[in-house]
């Protein structure tokens, strides 16, 4: 049978070898992910679309679900948790926040599309640095995590807000440094299942087993922190 | 660098089948409202004429939002043909639909640069051998407007190839499924060390696109040129 | 026919301003250069829009302003050969020729496109795409195309002008036994006297986008004698050759006439120019022509410098053109008669 | 509805700035692209087409990414640009390079459909009164292809207003420098509750193009069809 | 002009071979539909490439197969006059006519725009679109845009086709003139006889793609006098009138001749059918006509059932035609001297 997934784009190898590990277990069972921006998927599932479980990659997506009611409320719960972290290449020389105003261009992810783009805002608002660099417009805006990274990989910006799963994929560039993670909402990575899945008993199944220390595991060796 | 997964495969296989039959699917449509907007002469001409054009003004991901909203199960569309046990939304059939609104206006104006280029004094003599306005429309303009249909066609099915924002919303991202060539370079993209296997996809779509418009420039070659008496 | 029409068409430069009704069978428009013939045909095929006015052919009314009606060209079934050809570009030439042909119900279809081929010699280009035909060989398919489409009315724009002489008068008998035959009334817009005094009974003179003149095409060669280098051309359809003393004898109305011309099969039209006839008061005693008429002067007309003579032969209408002082010599007056010399040798056959 | 904010005003006059220019530049590149591939009979033709056609057939997305590659500021031409003190990435500059290489496969189309339509025997009397070729393609080719090329720019502009996933990669999405009107919706589509000024703003680029297209469509009606003679 | 050429190019249904050299000034070109000349004319102004052979005006090679040689049309300074018109549809009728004017060196510019302009009769049209002209308006615009464009060589493709009469023979002596005054040699397509004796000197004749006959206008016009409806047209170009008799006298060579025409500004042409001269062995005493002259016969020739005279009259040439009888009746025969009388309204103006 199969196990349909909706699951934010940044998850998409983290779950293909949750798949692998399940299958091991249960060989009859698919699972048949749809992998886009989280907002996309919320919206998709909204309209309908066949989902029996949905991971977000944002609080406020699944929430909004919750509210559509295409998200059965008591099932949702955090799989997985990520932090903030800069990126840039390694001649660069900023090791804080404070360092910032100096830098030319500095890449984060949309604030309005993006939920590292919002957890960004929030920490730069804190930090009290959000209005000078907009004013001096510093901030160059990707439509989401990958394209941050690329722009700091290419050296096209002095460093990029990402998250730590995404910069531990960085080759030319490395993590500047952590963005204190008392700066902003926590990073969660919550998952909840639909009407339909919830009806299902081997998507129930497949459920349980992402909470399973062996899933917490693998998720683990894709950089993300467990709850 | 050629070692491509079979979904890859399948998403290859996929691309050229929505892109096909997309294409295919709008030639009659684009004819007419090629012809309706070139010869026609009635109101809300110009409303049908933005409306056409709505897809190519907006971002492909909000064409893709708006056809979900149309097409879903709960959409005004989609409510009635999931009546009738049809579902578009994420299946093949939604890439298709993305495709087909996406390129349909690029096919019009292609087809209306042709049609406007026809000699009205042929259509003039067909009139007056007894020929009605629809009967010269499908025995004169069609076959006179072959080569901006080709043309069209051929910009259809390149674009079609390439279509990738209305496609993931509207098809999502379903491997094996409605992973086009676009969805699943996106992927890799997303995969780390996947940068290799999405240069491959990238060639293999810009080489598949290339045969069909060389086989579309050779077509065009044979059909003389021929709108003039 | 009967066709009568009141049209009104203005352009940036030109007005078309015309009311006639046309009873003949076969009717020429004639004019200059710019003086608007292909305006007319195209108001009357349905082409173009007029102002105002109306057209009403036999009991069809094909446009009228007031009553807001205009028929489409595809329900006139008025057939149109164009000044150039419009084939159609992306059909061989049978494709062309029987376009028009093929959107007849089938039990309405009354012309053989074999046979129509076969005259206009075009039979041989068929299977060819009408790309690189030549100049003629494009405005005799063009022809074809038309009358097989069978129209109730046939309008044409100076479609022979392209062909040359031979292939004109080869085209024309078969263009009037197919109307006669088919019974098509005929609009036929030229330059060519020729044309129109062997196509139709009647002519209008277009000037400036104002009928100014109506007239038969007889009457309109008589006053254009003076224009035309050969002066007035006389058509003579004579019948029924016999051969005699080395020449042919053929029947013109009640008397017979000696042409050193054989006969050929079908129609022996001929024709004789006003010069080559010799008047005399009397009977002259001896004389190298083989022919020598009694006739009656009908009437005289001025010519310019020149005096035109209308004679009656035996029921036969023939012209001849005199200088002033030879009139009042032969006292040449309507009612008088004398006798018209013609040489053997004078005749041309045109078809 | 119509709440928009600051921002939202700059995305709209950026996005007619970015629009205007990218198909004003085009417009020649276009025109001589079209006859080149029209007229031109050459060696490596059908490589010069592929390449033209390769921002169509590739998603958007990767278009900017080799974009990125090729004007970054470590990029191939980049480098050379920035010593000249000029930069193009993350800059207005930037958003119309992307229109300009997403659009301008459109415009070669349009035109070349265009131009095919041209009575080659107009051509052959300009020759034979003395116009040599280049003179023929400027003052007989030139003013035929009027309503194409029109017709063409038209398809540009639509489709620069529209064009998104070149933009936001190349240019980035930076708001009042070179966010233009898709990328300020994709941001508030991707907002719960954005919806409505997404739409508001969707609304607006429909007008835009509608008002651009009417525009063109009263150009391309005064300009008589006149390829004929 | 020296022109020399020899030329195949080969068609799916048609094969062209002609090999040949002309030397005058004014050439034409003659034959049926459909047997090369337009093909011809656009092997010549490069507009078509040939299969092989070569082209060589003057001292330069427009085209030579061995050596790879084909200068491109605008390099040819080889103007044409199509069969239609082709004029540019985005230029005014002004635009259009200074097309070929504009890209000549200023000081090379020897023809004046608005004199050719008024004799065409189309200076009222130069502010207008071409889209609306009429046919014969168009083909007049056409031939002023290539005659301004100064050729080397003109070619003509039937270009007088869609013109009436009038106008046609208004044009002619300004197209004489032209070419005569800025030395254009002319080559010249038509179907028409009398264009051709009118402009050219010397005419070939193809047939199915071959060059089957070359001879002068002339010759041509006697050979087929038996095919025309006219016989053949004596052209006299007479000179010095003068007012006599209520009639007037030209001189033509040695002698008079009396013409009921009045004398025109500029050139005096005129025509005389062959059946308009009367030819005596003795002098007749008394005759109405009023030119008598005295003549010798130079060539006696084959007419088919009738026989061709040709006469010299005071150094001037003169063809008659009659029936063999006559011939020895009147012992016609080349040397014997004769008396030809015309009447004084035989002659017709052509310009
Ligand atoms: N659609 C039009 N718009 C403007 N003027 C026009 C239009 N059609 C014709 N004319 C003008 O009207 C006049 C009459 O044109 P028309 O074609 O009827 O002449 P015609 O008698 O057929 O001449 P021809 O013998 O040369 O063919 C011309 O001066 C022409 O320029
Ligand atoms: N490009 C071509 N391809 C094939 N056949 C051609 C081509 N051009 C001309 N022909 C053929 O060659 C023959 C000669 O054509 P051409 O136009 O030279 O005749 P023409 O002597 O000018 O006749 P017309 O007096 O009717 O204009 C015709 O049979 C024509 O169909
Ligand atoms: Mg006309
Ligand atoms: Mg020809």
């Amino acid at each position: 049978a199969e196990i349909r997934v909706a699951a934010a784009a940044s998850l998409s190898d983290a779950l293909r070898a949750l798949d692998a590990a399940y299958r091991e277990r249960h060989p009859q069972m698919q699972l048949v992910p749809n992998l886009a921006a989280s907002g996309t998927l919320a919206r998709q599932i909204v309209a309908g679309a066949p989902a029996d479980l949905f991971i977000s990659a944002d609080r406020q997506w699944m929430d909004h679900l919750v509210t559509e009611k295409r998200i059965v409320p008591g099932t949702v719960r955090v799989l997985a948790q990520n932090s903030l972290v800069f990126l840039g290449r390694s001649d660069q020389t900023v090791r804080s926040l404070a360092d910032l105003p100096g830098l030319q261009r500095i890449a984060l992810c949309s604030p309005g599309s993006s939920p590292a783009g919002r957890y960004t805002e929030q920490a730069l608002k804190k930090a009290g640095l959000y209005p000078v660099l907009q004013q001096n417009k510093r901030l160059v805006l990707a439509k989401d995590v990958l394209q941050a990274r690329m722009y700091a990989e290419r050296g096209e910006v002095d460093g990029a807000f990402v998250f730590r799963t995404d910069a531990l994929l960085a080759k030319q560039a490395r993590i500047l440094f952590e963005v204190p993670a008392d700066l902003h909402e926590p990073v969660l990575y919550p998952v909840g299942l639909t009407p339909e899945g919830a009806r299902r008993a081997e998507v129930q199944e497949f459920f349980k087993f992402l909470a399973s220390p062996e899933a917490g595991r693998i998720l683990a060796g894709f950089g993300f922190l467990l709850p | 660098m050629f070692d491509l997964t079979a979904t890859d495969y399948q998403a290859v296989a996929l691309s050229v089948r929505v892109a096909l039959t997309a294409t295919l699917l709008s030639l009659p449509g684009g004819f007419l409202a090629g012809a309706l907007l070139s010869f026609g002469r009635f109101r809300g001409r110009a409303l049908l004429e933005g409306l056409l054009n709505l897809p190519l003004v907006l971002p492909p991901v909000v064409v893709g939002y708006l056809l979900l909203l149309l097409l879903g199960s709960n959409g005004l569309l989609g409510g009635l043909l999931a009546k009738t046990g049809l579902r578009i939304v994420f299946t093949w059939w939604a890439a298709v639909a993305a495709s087909l609104v996406v390129g349909f206006p690029l096919l019009v104006r292609a087809v209306r640069i042709g049609l406007e280029e026809i000699d009205p004094r042929l259509l003039q003599a067909a009139r007056t051998l007894g020929a009605s306005r629809r009967d010269t429309l499908i025995s004169i303009v069609l076959p006179l407007s072959g080569r901006a249909l080709l043309a069209g066609a051929g910009l259809m099915f390149a674009r079609s190839l390439g279509e990738f924002g209305a496609t993931i919303v509207l098809a999502g991202n379903i491997p094996g499924l409605t992973q086009t060539i676009p969805l699943a370079i996106f992927d890799y993209i997303n995969t780390p060390g996947g940068e290799g296997r999405a240069m491959t996809l990238c060639l293999l779509s810009v080489a598949l696109s290339l045969a069909a418009l060389l086989g579309n420039e050779a077509l065009l070659g044979k059909w003389a040129k021929r709108s003039r008496s | 026919m009967s066709l009568s029409l009141a049209l009104q068409k203005r352009f940036e430069n030109f007005r078309l301003d015309v009311d006639f009704r046309i009873e003949g069978k076969r009717v020429g428009i004639f004019g200059r250069s710019g003086s608007g013939k292909s305006t007319l045909v195209h108001l009357l095929a349905g082409l173009l829009e007029p102002d105002g006015g109306a057209i009403r052919f036999g009991d069809r009314i094909l446009y009228d302003y007031g009553r807001r009606l205009c028929l489409p060209p595809d329900q006139r079934r008025v057939g149109v050969v164009f000044q150039h050809s419009h084939l159609f570009p992306h059909l061989s030439v049978e494709g062309n020729l029987l376009y028009g042909f093929r959107r007849i119900p089938k039990i309405r279809r009354r012309i053989d496109p074999a046979d129509l081929c076969r005259v206009l010699d075009i039979a041989h280009l068929l299977p060819r795409s009408v790309h690189h035909l030549s100049g003629g060989e494009r405005q005799r398919v063009a022809l074809g195309r038309t009358v097989l489409a069978d129209p109730q009315l046939l309008l044409m724009d100076e479609p022979l002008t392209g062909l040359d002489e031979k292939l004109k008068y080869q085209i024309i008998p078969y263009l009037n036994q197919v109307l006669t035959e088919y019974d098509i009334p005929l609009l036929y817009v030229s330059h060519s006297m020729n044309e129109m005094r062997l196509l139709v009974e009647e002519v209008l003179v277009l000037d400036g986008g104002r009928l100014v003149d109506r007239t038969t095409p007889d009457n309109l060669a008589r006053q254009r004698m003076k224009d035309c280098p050969m002066g007035y051309l006389n058509f003579l359809r004579l019948e029924d050759p016999q051969p005699r003393d080395q020449l042919w004898s053929y029947r013109w109305g009640s008397q017979r006439l000696m042409l050193n011309q054989e006969p050929a099969a079908g129609d022996n039209l001929f024709t004789l120019t006003a010069r080559d006839i010799l008047l005399f008061r009397r009977h002259p005693e001896s004389i190298s022509a083989r022919n020598l008429l009694r006739c009656t002067v009908r009437e005289v007309f001025d010519l310019g410098p020149r005096v035109g003579v209308e004679l009656d032969c035996g029921g036969r209408q023939l012209i001849t053109q005199m200088m002033p002082p030879a009139v009042t010599e032969l006292d040449i007056s309507p009612g008088n008669d004398l006798y018209a010399a013609i040489r053997a040798d004078a005749f041309r056959r045109l078809y």
